[in-house]
């Protein structure tokens, strides 16, 4: 089947970066449409009528309590099941900045119990600031789907802008669970590529973890923003460099691709 | 209908003590005249005026609304330049930006909430100035904030600290809340602004030419909507505050809002896609005044009268006066004029939204030879029924005013010797320092069209930029060019020549971006009005404005004017922060000012001169009388045009805008976000050595050149164009025997990131 | 060793936004019964001596601003 | 109608950057016994009906992630 692959992008009052997840997908290929939380409650939207959901970044109700919080309590109210159902049937989920807050929140990510529980946060950043800037991240691309059109160790440069990204696990068992299973797939280094503190690792999470892909290879939430630098001329520090892809675009294409070969 | 709110007096039959003493109970602002003015336009209707009537048109003939100083002199110096180039003009200016999309923008102060509250002052700064763009029919893309603060405390002031830091915070949480990156402005510090801060904020959005949207409502029928925020008691005479001078002790918690961007955020969206569908006929914004100031105007623009009901109006709290609903500046707030038709469709998106909405009332035919008629109904009952143009008739004023001649002299300081230390320590003056303590905590790349955001570099060693740079659509390789100018220590000392640096200072930063200048949007800060000599002031500097702007052919698209900022004895000088947009053809033509290899040739374009009243040297010498630089705009236009040229061609590298602290503070700014240094000969300069390198002469630029295009760049530049060395890896230079310069990079950058680590 | 708790909370008569937010949610997940909703933060202060006076001085000084804020000063018995 | 008073804060055993950063603006403004401080959101919810058990449902449908977050819920009695 040759149709594009339609994806979600859920909004609800505070989520502001639907505009570039929307194009981005728009771009990459995609049938992308921004759907307010409301037209799945209502039933108005069902989330099987897509391949993919994408939970765009921003302060999604403010980010008043934590990060992500507010949507993430309203999804489990009345979507949760519908969302469960659709990653165990291989669909697709990517989740930026405040929308991996809400993947945290809602347990599809990392969900090593396989239950659906919450087993981390994302705490206050280290430096208690706001911290808008390009970081550095190493890609252990493992089977993430999202990722396949990464080399395996590469380094790459994304821009990240949150308040709340520390990663903290419920317990050191889970962490084991999540390297062992090689589910951090993208770690904050410097620009030696190499796992280094504050200010590289922006935020202080636990192992540098910047991004989590699920077992299956199918759920990804990540701080960084990789929808933001979807043409190389939006990444900082283009006037610097080689004419190439943007970094976003071959997280976008992975995606499509991804779901291309499902049809 | 109901006369007797006053009180028990009769308005008509008060004499003048009685007049000034409700004035004053009412908190109306107005002058005696204007009461006058009152009295006898309703003796002759032969009725008393209501309560919501006199408060309503206080607020109408305030100076905040009304302009009413300083129309007159804006009128007759800076509307109307370059005006074939203005596309329209509402809340908000709007140039053509290419065959289908229009710019809009503004820049406006929000200097007295910010003073009182500066966090919730900042914040509502930023959405008022959303809203102003937004009410074009626009998207913003991109919003700036030009922020001056004092250094030292003043008793019974908060302090600086504090001050700043609320305002930085302000900015970050409504701005990042809402989702438009903050990408460009500027953090200046003088003890001008003890206690008086100026928070002056931007914005720039994009509108398809077809969609813009005006504020008249011009034929009977129209229904009025409010949406977004509910209208409470907070705000309530706000502009009347910043139409009075502070004083000390007499903030006024009542008036003190913090803003919710989450409640404008969804109201950006749901307006722009009613727009989007052609269902709204007429937009404005609520900002000062609120409904008042709003409702009248939409209806006189396009001579119609109308009814409103006030009851339906969406309220936070029960029990308030009609007259506070009708005046209450709550932040959030649109109104929409939209067609009969169309009102269950703009309904159902609101909805859709999850914003609050209601039909408050609408437009009616005009009433014949009476002129068209406002009539408020409140439960039934009417509490207003007032012509317009009464109404909307602001007394305007041509205030006296006195231009004080600050002669100069020229004074050379002794040659101080070591110009490495002058250097090091201008670059870790917190008037050219690194902002990144406040501008990392701003939202820059959400959008995630921002091309080039305030710094610029090798990640984790970026250094500042010029210009910001918005793909401001998806669908198009064009650029948007943001930056701005001011320069408030020029302004002190002479505020024509410093009207003149800011516009030269904005238009250089577009320029070296790349970018072709469009328009500008002006804001200009002053004191007391009715004081002759900040009247000869603002003059002063307005003609600066039209002599820059004329010869540039740039127009000012909108602009604002904040005056009474003076606290006793103390009022800022009279400065103008220009909002300047630009549009660069190709958005890999943008230009940074990180050098960008080694061995390529370094060239100043524009010589210096000995101009230094005001510059950063002569401020830390402590000199304080001498000619500040005065902007020949001639020249910057030759300049522009050259420099556009060899832009164009690819031949420049990176660039940078000579500004503070003259070339070497410019050029050393090249090094931070490279890592690479410059090997330069400053000899063919017939200054003294200090002069030639610190000296703020205007229109100059510092570039790098690929190496191999030395010729065809000299040959567009003409005898602009000075050779000063070649990129290397120190940052080394002489002058005649002596070496001025000799710093490594990191030496460099470490000065220049104090306080940010 | 003293332990004080400071409260800092907007003002009665200043809108809290972050407040309204959790109301909305909270009736969206069923609690129709929620009337109002008012947020403040709360430092635990461990001291070195000291008593509640400072308190007090921290609240002018950095925790809280007296345009918008309320502070409130006690022991903390936790 | 009852009035509850929900506090949440950070587990000891989390980092607390903000507590951390006010300690050090404390001590830096000269209060040098200044030992620790630690940070926590105070909700003030008014109730139509409803009781202490209701605050719990709010700690953990919304209000804290337990990962990281001590929840309290009492009477509010100012
Ligand atoms: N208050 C601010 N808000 C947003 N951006 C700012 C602010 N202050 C500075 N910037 C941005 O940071 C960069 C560097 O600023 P600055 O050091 O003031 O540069 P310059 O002195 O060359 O104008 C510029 O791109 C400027 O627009
Ligand atoms: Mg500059």
């Amino acid at each position: 089947m040759n149709r594009e692959p339609k994806v979600a992008v859920v909004t609800m009052e505070g989520t502001n970066n639907e505009f570039e997840a929307f194009n981005s997908l728009k771009y990459a290929g995609a049938a992308a449409e921004i759907v307010h939380i409301k037209k799945f409650e209502s039933g108005a939207r069902k989330v099987s009528e897509y391949d993919m959901i994408f939970f765009p970044g921003g302060f999604s109700a403010g980010d008043y309590i934590r990060a992500g919080a507010i949507m993430a309590a309203r999804i489990k109210a009345k979507l949760l099941n519908d969302i469960e159902s659709f990653v165990e049937q291989g669909n697709l989920v990517m989740g930026s900045c405040n929308g991996f807050q809400v993947l945290i929140e809602l347990g599809l990510l990392p969900n090593t119990q396989g239950k659906w529980e919450t087993e981390a946060a994302l705490a206050v950043n280290i430096s208690n600031r706001f911290e808008a800037r390009t970081i550095y991240l190493r890609v252990r691309k493992n089977n993430c789907l999202f990722l396949k059109n990464f080399e395996d160790g590469e380094v790459i440069k994304l821009p990240i802008a949150h308040m709340e990204g520390r990663f903290v696990p419920k317990s050191q068992s889970i962490l084991e669970e999540i390297v062992r299973r090689k589910m951090n797939v993208l770690t904050y280094v410097d620009s030696m590529g190499k796992e280094a503190d504050y200010p590289w690792n922006p935020n202080g999470s636990v192992l540098n973890i910047a991004g989590l892909c699920n077992d299956r290879g199918n759920v990804l939430g990540l701080m960084p923003h990789p929808e933001r630098v979807f043409f190389r001329e939006t990444e900082s520090d283009w006037t610097r460099g080689e004419n190439r892809q943007g970094m976003g675009f071959r997280f976008f294409l992975s995606a499509v691709e991804a779901i291309k070969e499902k049809f | 209908m109901k006369t007797d709110l006053t009180g028990a007096m009769r308005y008509t039959e008060l004499n003048d003590e009685e007049l000034s003493e409700i004035n004053s109970r009412m908190h109306l602002g107005l002058s005696l005249e204007e009461m006058l003015r009152i009295k006898t336009y309703f003796t002759n209707l032969n009725r008393e005026p209501t309560e919501l009537e006199l408060q309503s048109l206080a607020q109408a003939w305030s100076e905040h609304s009304g302009y009413k100083s300083s129309r007159n002199y804006l009128k007759k110096f800076i509307f109307g330049l370059a005006k074939e180039k203005i596309f329209y003009q509402g809340d908000a200016g709007l140039v053509s930006f290419n065959d289908k999309l229009a710019v809009a923008l503004k820049i406006e102060s929000h200097n007295h909430p910010s003073a009182i509250e500066p966090y919730g002052g900042a914040a509502t700064g930023v959405g008022g100035i959303l809203r102003d763009i937004l009410s074009m029919g626009a998207q913003p893309v991109a919003v700036s904030d030009v922020l001056f603060f004092g250094k030292r405390s003043k008793k019974g002031f908060p302090s600086p600290r504090f001050i700043e830091e609320g305002v930085v915070a302000g900015i970050r949480d409504y701005g990042n809340r809402v989702g438009i990156p903050t990408v460009s402005g500027g953090i200046f510090y003088s003890n001008d602004f003890v206690p008086n801060v100026l928070v002056n904020v931007g914005c720039v959005g994009i509108v398809e030419k077809d969609k813009v949207l005006g504020s008249s409502v011009s034929k009977p029928g129209i229904k009025l909507i409010i949406a977004g925020g509910k209208t409470g008691r907070d705000g309530i005479h706000g502009v009347n505050m910043a139409s009075s001078v502070i004083e000390k002790g007499k903030e006024d918690a009542t008036t003190v809002q913090l803003g919710n961007p989450i409640v404008k955020e969804p109201l950006i969206h749901a307006v722009l896609e009613a727009n989007d569908r052609g269902l709204i006929s007429a937009l404005k914004d609520l900002g000062g005044g609120g409904l008042s100031s709003v409702i009248g105007e939409m209806l006189l623009a396009g001579n119609v009268g109308g009814s409103i009901y006030l009851d339906r109006v969406p309220l936070k709290e029960m029990n308030m006066r009609p007259w506070e609903i009708w005046i209450s500046e709550s932040q959030e707030r649109m109104l929409l004029a939209v067609e009969e038709k169309n009102v269950e469709d703009v309904m159902d998106i609101m909805d859709q939204w999850d914003v609050t909405a209601a039909i408050i009332g609408e437009s009616e035919a005009g009433e014949s030879e009476a002129g068209d008629h406002l009539k408020i109904f409140y439960k039934g009952e009417a509490v207003m029924d007032l012509d317009l143009e009464f109404l909307t008739s602001t007394p305007l004023y041509y205030r006296s005013y006195r231009q004080v001649k600050k002669n100069a002299e020229t004074t050379l300081p002794r040659y101080p010797g070591n110009l490495n230390k002058i250097l090091l320590k201008m670059l870790e003056d917190p008037n050219i320092r690194t902002k990144e303590f406040a501008v990392r905590q701003y939202d820059h790349t959400v959008r995630g069209s921002t091309v080039i955001g305030p710094f610029s570099g090798k990640v984790s060693i970026e250094g500042p930029t010029d210009a910001s740079i918005i793909r401001p659509s998806w669908d198009y390789n064009e650029g948007l060019a943001i930056s701005h100018g001011v320069n408030p220590f020029y302004s002190r000392l002479d505020p024509y020549r410093g009207a003149k640096a800011a516009v030269d200072e904005a238009v250089r930063n577009i320029v070296s971006s790349g970018s072709e200048p469009l328009a500008m949007s002006d804001c200009i800060n002053a004191g007391n009005p009715e004081k002759p000599e900040v009247m000869g002031e603002f003059v002063q500097m307005l003609q600066g404005l039209r002599d820059s702007a004329s010869v540039l052919e740039i127009p000012y698209v909108s602009g604002n004017v904040s005056f009474y900022n003076e606290t006793g004895k103390t009022r800022i000088p009279t400065v103008p922060t220009i909002l300047i947009t630009g549009k660069i053809e190709r958005l890999d033509h943008s230009l940074t000012p990180d050098l960008k290899g080694i061995g390529n040739p370094i060239y100043a374009i524009g010589p210096p001169a000995y101009e230094m009243g005001g510059s950063l040297y002569y401020r830390m010498l402590g000199i304080k009388r001498s000619p500040v630089p005065d902007s020949d705009p001639n020249v910057l236009k030759d300049r522009k045009n050259r420099f556009l040229e060899a832009a164009k061609e690819k031949l420049i590298l990176s660039s940078h805008d000579v500004s503070e602290g003259g070339m070497a503070v410019a050029l050393a700014e090249m090094t931070i976000g490279s890592g690479i240094g410059m090997e330069l000969d400053f000899s063919s300069f017939s200054l003294r050595a200090d002069v030639t390198v610190f000296s703020e002469t205007q229109s100059r630029f510092v570039v790098e050149v690929a190496k191999g295009s030395e010729r065809r760049f000299e040959e567009i530049m003409g005898s602009q164009a000075m050779l000063l060395g070649y990129t290397s890896e120190n940052f080394r230079a002489l002058r005649g025997e002596e070496r001025i310069f000799d710093l490594s990079v990191e030496k460099i950058r470490n000065k220049w990131k104090v306080g940010y680590q | 060793m003293a332990k004080l708790r400071i409260t800092v909370t907007l003002k009665g008569s200043v809108e809290d936004a972050e407040g309204q937010s959790v109301a909305k949610a909270l009736k969206l997940l069923g609690y129709k019964n929620v009337d109002e909703v008012r947020t403040g933060k709360v430092y635990r202060i461990k001291l070195k001596g000291g008593d509640l006076s400072e308190g007090e001085e921290f609240c002018s000084k950095l925790l809280s601003n007296p345009v918008i804020n309320d502070c409130k000063v006690e022991f903390d018995e936790d």
